[in-house]
């Protein structure tokens, strides 16, 4: 392979960006060495096993990958903004929808979401971490470099161009050669690693560890919605790992799974990708459930309203959601019976999500309502989310998905759901667990100007694509020609892509404003919370909890609180040694191994391949053989740390 | 329970015969029975759920220790899941499939 | 880690820890992910069972004796496994290693009569993993339960040395108790590999 | 401050039905899905119009609580000693707004199902009439319709009786396509060794724009075609024409218009690749798997001039009729 292969070139877009990756790398190691920051980075951050810090670490790499995926996005709607563009040209285009398809799902909603898990679920149940630390800096490794796999694919070797679906035949060796659909599933794959042992792990944490008193019933509503995404991404992760595995196979190694050659069925990787695909959406939609039940009941200071109902309604979601993956191909010629199961196994689905709406609704209804950040997307998501679970009924309807199908409704319908569900939900987490990661407020003016900013350019950027789906223009398109009619409505969503665009400035506006002059959280509590997590200072302390909390109901802290000012007397605390895992750089060492095999792979030099499995496998007999019992932190240090609060 | 490991291992040994027996008698189903292929297949089907659940609750003690009920509920789902891929699949894509060839 | 149990003190030593009994359940749920793992396998098998691109069709290839052979194999090693368990449990440390190496030594022969019918196909009857979409996906899924067979030897014979290293303790018995947990679930995955791939097969 | 945010609040929840509304009444030539010619589109639109009708109906309930609480139990500076009562459920509402869905689903399934089933057989309209047999293969990036009766194959368009049922054969050269007139009825996938069936029909004469909507790669903006729906004696009159007329499709030909790359030109030929190729058999289209070019192949501009090109050179053609 000559070197101009290797290295993508012939694109200014590609050098510029070559050139800014070449001068961050340089810039951070600067900076690193000038601070002498190094053995920092490596025992504060590299090597930890602490959730909390593990979770801000899946945040940032969430909101870069955001950045990344946002570019995309800005790039495709730049292009179809007028007809005839030449701004990119066809491959160029279709790369970019590739990428921003797979990003934003699958490293940009997943570990945002496993972030938020990380952050609150330990806290909200009263636990010192979750029941695998070690294995979770594993989960998080895993996924960072499965991520930095996937995303080096657009300076070194070219980019997947096969969707992020990456159907057959077109995702195979004859119609896209080279290394790109290679970094999709090599990437993917390392990735899919962390999210299934996360997946274990918050199960585990959730069931055994939660505090005594807490039971499932009085468990807050995104410890239950944690719970019920970790059963579906364990369940459903192992799926996409055989289809990936399988669709490697075909590529390197000349099976016949889903090649047109050797009778392979290509229509089997469709049907493999969507009974992981489906329940995969609800893995990003349910947390976001979570999220904003904390947040609503929060805010409107009010217990969340059928709290029962919105748990069964979840369960009935974690059974079904398993049984609907078909509507994702009702036009691939499953006959009518399968197709008429599939759509009505579909609308039923959104009876429970129904549900969770009047729910909400409830939950506001003789509340006291403020309207802070987290709150305003937390509100905001109730009416968009409708429009997005509405035409989703639409779309089930198989008949008429065949008009649908492959236009730009179905392209507004996810949108819809997964922006409004999952990117509200997480900026929404972001504002309301902040204090509790840093110890700051993010500045609620600026936190409203970036909702304002991102909502209505949510909607000015997809209500009109509705509309251009009943007018027929399909999705993945790279341009259109002028007598279509879809130009007006083009530039509209353009207009709104922008401004969504400067509503994410604003947000990193406010996280370097908030650093440098944000308001301290002095009390650990400044939402005047209900749930365990603001019973601790803020930021929380690495051991978390001083005491183990006594929970005795549904909102346990706002019990406290409650028995506090009816001036029920407060036993003293009397510390005991807090037993904590020990750091371990092995998880981050073996990830690197990972990918130095899935870089192999992806060009198919088998020594290289080799050699980082079997650094796979030393670390994994290494761990084996270690008997580490971790430390206790003294009570000299609670003491201290727990003094500091007001 | 650590005090009730003495003795013989009945239940080990019973669950060891009970195995081979149904294996031997799916070959026997297979191989030497004039029922239709699909009668045979439900059958041999049922008889390795069987097996499996005599790995699950004798050899495995899938119910034991604190959390016993969640390892099963686990498990069950899991049940769940794979029959709704397995059969999912076959119904979707050959047996439930329009296509003419 | 050293944070014992509350209740249930007669509870066998592998659960005698908080830390133990927290990876036994998420043991048992990763058991859950590869049931869901190998039914993808199977689903991709019994998909593509009769897409022979002119090749080998499974009644050509499938040989009852070989089968019956592997099937006796794993299902007495998975009974000796439950055995070494027990042993364990009446703290035999002795019996429970004697128990594990026979388990391992029937693992090999399992996987020796697998790579000789492997080889059988391949070589004699010139039925490889590229020669058709059925013979990819029977050796794909055949072949993922052959590697677990594999990695279990491996694995369990590094627990065999930790054991003789540490002795039995909660440690080491949790690693035993779950290896075998994994060892009993590679037997069930051939239960159905045995009824769905080789009989069926075989039936018409 | 709250009370400026409430109108915007309010201002934006109507923004948001309106556009629906503007959806429903602009039911003129541009929104495709709701301008039916032929009976498979029209069961297809009033299946969506039926539950659009659900839609709205459920986003302005929810739109109008919404509204009304927000509005009502804001904090505002003289409720501050307001403590919102613990309230844990009400199982009577509960049961009401699970049951009110329930019955909308009912509603949806119901025609849904009934028209997934007639869907898969030619229009009820016109039971009876002998459908029309048409063999549409989808080639990266173009689209081959060859008539078996007729012994008449047709590149990058497709002449149609009207009110005959077309029974389309779907098959593929290359990568997953999908055919999709919307103007006469949703669309099915074309995949290469396997063949489906689609039936549409068109009750109006016109030309319809047809595509592949399923993403093959490079050129798949590009891989459209013209419907041409006919009176009868039209239709029978240009079969007869191109049967005597057209040139004898040949191997080589037909060959060189599978090969990956976008075709902008209309062809005729009599004969068809039916006679010595059906993609739809497994395995036939083996030796025919094209090989894919990287990079570049596609010129927008060129793509774009002899479109144009092309279509006056078609409509000239009409005129000679």
């Amino acid at each position: 392979m000559k070197w101009d292969e290797f290295f993508v070139t012939g694109e200014p877009l590609i050098y510029m960006a070559d050139a800014a990756i070449v001068l961050t790398i340089i810039g951070i190691v600067f900076v690193l060495t000038y601070f002498k920051k190094w053995k920092w980075l490596w025992k504060e951050w590299l090597t930890t096993v602490d959730h909390k810090k593990i979770g801000i670490m899946y945040i940032i790499s969430a909101v870069l990958m955001l950045f990344r995926g946002g570019v995309d996005a800005l790039l495709m709607r730049a292009q179809l903004t007028v007809p005839n563009n030449t701004f990119l040209d066809s491959q160029h285009y279709n790369e970019i929808f590739t990428t921003h398809g797979t990003i934003m799902i699958l490293f940009m909603a997943m570990p945002f979401i496993f972030g938020i898990m990380n952050i609150a679920v330990p806290l909200q149940i009263g636990a010192r971490d979750v029941a695998f630390p070690y294995l979770n800096a594993l989960s998080f490794w895993t996924f960072f470099f499965g991520a930095l796999l996937f995303n080096i694919s657009f300076v070194i070797g070219g980019s997947p161009d096969a969707g992020w679906t990456a159907y057959m035949p077109l995702a195979g060796n004859e119609l896209s050669p080279g290394p790109g659909q290679n970094y999709y599933l090599l990437g993917l794959q390392i990735s899919g690693i962390g999210s299934l042992i996360s997946g274990i792990n918050f199960i585990v944490t959730i069931l055994k560890m939660r505090a005594p008193g807490m039971t499932l019933m009085r468990m807050p509503m995104f410890t239950w919605a944690t719970l019920i995404t970790s059963i579906l991404v364990v369940f459903a992760f192992p799926v996409l790992t055989v289809a990936l595995a399988l669709m490697t196979l075909d590529r390197i190694f000349g099976t016949h799974f889903f090649t047109l050659s050797g009778d392979g069925v290509p229509m089997h990787w469709a049907n493999l990708f969507w009974i992981w695909g489906h329940p995969e959406v609800y893995i990003a939609i349910l947390p976001a459930f979570g999220v904003f039940s904390e947040v609503v009941s929060t805010f409107a200071r009010k217990r969340l309203f059928g709290y029962t109902a919105m748990v069964w309604s979840m369960v009935a979601i974690s059974v079904l959601s398993m049984l609907v993956w078909v509507h994702h191909f009702f036009t691939m010629g499953s006959g009518a019976p399968v197709n008429a199961f599939f759509s009505v196994s579909t609308m039923a689905i959104a009876i429970p999500t129904g549900v969770k709406i009047f729910n909400w609704l409830f939950t506001l209804y003789k509340g006291r309502i403020k309207f802070t950040s987290a709150m305003l997307w937390s509100l905001a998501f109730i009416p968009t989310f409708v429009i997005g679970g509405v035409t989703g009924v639409m779309l089930s309807m198989a008949a008429a998905d065949y008009q649908y199908h492959n236009t730009y409704f179905l392209v507004a319908h996810f949108h819809n759901t997964l922006i409004c569900g999952t990117v509200f939900a997480v900026f929404a987490a972001l504002h309301y667990w902040y204090p509790k990661m840093f110890g700051v407020i993010l500045n609620e003016k600026l936190g409203k100007i970036t909702f304002w900013f991102f909502v209505l350019g949510f909607n000015v950027c997809f209500l009109p694509q509705y509309v251009l789906g009943f007018m027929g223009m399909p999705r993945r398109i790279y341009t259109y020609p002028a007598d279509a009619g879809w130009t007006e409505l083009n530039v509209i969503s353009t207009i709104g892509a922008v401004m969504m665009g400067i509503g994410f400035i604003f947000l990193c506006i406010n996280v370097v404003y908030t650093y440098f002059k944000g308001e301290r959280d002095l009390t650990g509590d400044p939402w005047d919370g209900r749930t365990l997590e603001w019973s601790i200072p803020s930021p929380a302390p690495h051991y978390n909890f001083a005491v183990t909390p006594q929970v005795k109901g549904l909102d346990a802290w706002w019990m406290m609180k409650k028995e506090r000012k009816e001036g029920k007397e407060e036993e003293k605390p009397e510390y005991k040694p807090i037993h904590m895992p020990s750091n371990s750089g092995r998880p981050f060492i073996m990830s690197i191994f990972f990918f130095i095999a899935g870089f192999g792979l992806v060009f198919e030099w088998m020594p290289v391949a080799i050699i980082g499995l079997i650094g796979v496998i030393i670390c994994m007999i290494l761990r084996s053989f270690e008997y580490d019992d971790g430390y206790y932190v003294p009570v000299e240090e609670i003491k201290q740390t727990e003094a500091g609060r007001e | 329970m650590a005090q009730n490991e003495k003795g013989f291992p009945w239940k080990h040994v019973f669950g060891f015969l009970l195995s081979i027996i149904l294996t031997l008698l799916a070959v026997w189903i297979t191989f030497s029975t004039d029922l239709p292929t699909n009668t045979i297949i439900t059958l041999i089907v049922v008889l390795a759920f069987c097996q499996a659940f005599i790995q699950l609750l004798l050899f495995m003690h899938m119910k034991e220790g604190e959390s016993g009920s969640w390892q099963a509920t686990m498990i069950y789902y899991g049940i769940y899941i794979a029959i709704v891929i397995v059969a999912g699949s076959i119904w979707v894509m050959s047996l439930g499939h329009q296509h003419h060839y | 880690m050293s944070e014992i149990a509350p209740k249930q003190s007669n509870l066998p030593l592998e659960y005698s820890t908080k830390q133990n009994q927290l990876n036994i359940l998420g043991f048992w749920i990763f058991l859950g992910a590869e049931l869901a793992l190998f039914a993808t396998l199977f689903a991709t098998y019994l998909v593509l069972v009769s897409r022979t691109a002119g090749g080998p069709g499974p009644e050509e290839l499938y040989e009852l004796k070989t089968v019956l052979i592997e099937t006796f194999l794993l299902l007495t090693s998975s009974f000796t496994c439950g055995l070494a368990v027990y042993e364990m449990r009446r703290g035999k440390q002795a019996g429970m290693i004697g128990w594990l190496i026979v388990t391992i030594l029937l693992g090999i022969g399992f996987l020796y009569f697998e790579i000789e019918e492997f080889i059988l196909y391949a070589v004699h009857e010139g039925a490889t993993m590229q020669t058709s979409a059925f013979l990819s996906s029977f050796f794909t899924l055949v072949g993922t339960h052959g590697l677990h067979v594999t990695i279990g030897i491996f694995w369990i014979l590094i627990i065999i040395l930790q054991v003789l290293k540490r002795g039995l303790n909660a440690d080491t018995a949790r690693k035993v108790f779950i290896s075998s947990l994994y060892w009993h679930f590679l037997d069930v995955v051939w239960i159905f590999l045995f009824t769905l791939v080789y009989l069926t097969g075989m039936v018409s | 401050m709250p009370a400026q945010q409430q109108k915007w609040l309010n201002l934006f929840m109507k923004v948001l039905p309106l556009s629906l509304l503007f959806l429903l009444t602009g039911c003129s030539e541009r929104f495709v899905l709701l301008n039916p010619k032929g009976p498979v589109a029209e069961v297809q639109k009033d299946l969506i119009l039926w539950s659009i009708w659900f839609m709205l109906f459920i986003i302005v309930v929810i739109f109008v609580l919404f509204a009304v609480i927000l509005w009502k139990y804001r904090e505002r500076p003289e409720n501050l000693d307001y403590e919102p009562p613990d309230q844990h459920g009400n199982t009577l509402l509960e049961i009401i707004w699970t049951a009110i869905p329930v019955l909308i689903v009912i509603a949806l399934a119901i025609p849904t199902v009934k028209a997934t089933f007639e869907l898969e057989k030619p229009p009820k309209e016109s039971r009876g009439v002998e459908p029309i047999v048409i063999h549409a293969t989808a080639a990266d990036w173009k689209w081959i319709f060859s008539y078996p009766e007729e012994n008449i194959e047709t590149v990058n368009y497709v002449n149609i009786p009207k009110d005959v049922p077309v029974e389309f054969k779907l098959t593929a050269v290359g990568g997953m396509s999908a055919l999709w007139i919307p103007e006469l009825g949703g669309q099915k996938y074309n995949m290469a060794g396997m063949g489906m069936t689609l039936y549409l029909q068109a009750d109006h004469v016109g030309t319809f724009k047809g595509r592949n909507s399923n993403f093959t790669g490079e050129g798949f903006a590009h891989q459209t075609f013209d419907v041409n729906a006919m009176e009868k004696e039209d239709f029978y009159k240009w079969v007869k024409e191109t049967q005597a007329s057209a040139p004898l499709l040949t191997k080589k030909q037909f060959n060189e218009i599978i090969q990956v790359g976008v075709l902008k030109d209309k062809l005729t030929f009599s004969g068809t690749h039916l006679a010595w190729v059906d993609f739809a058999k497994p395995g036939e289209h083996l030796d025919n798997i094209p090989a894919k070019e990287k990079h570049g192949t596609i010129k927008l501009e060129e793509v774009e001039s002899d479109h144009h090109d092309n279509r006056e050179h078609e409509s000239h053609q009409h005129e000679g009729h």
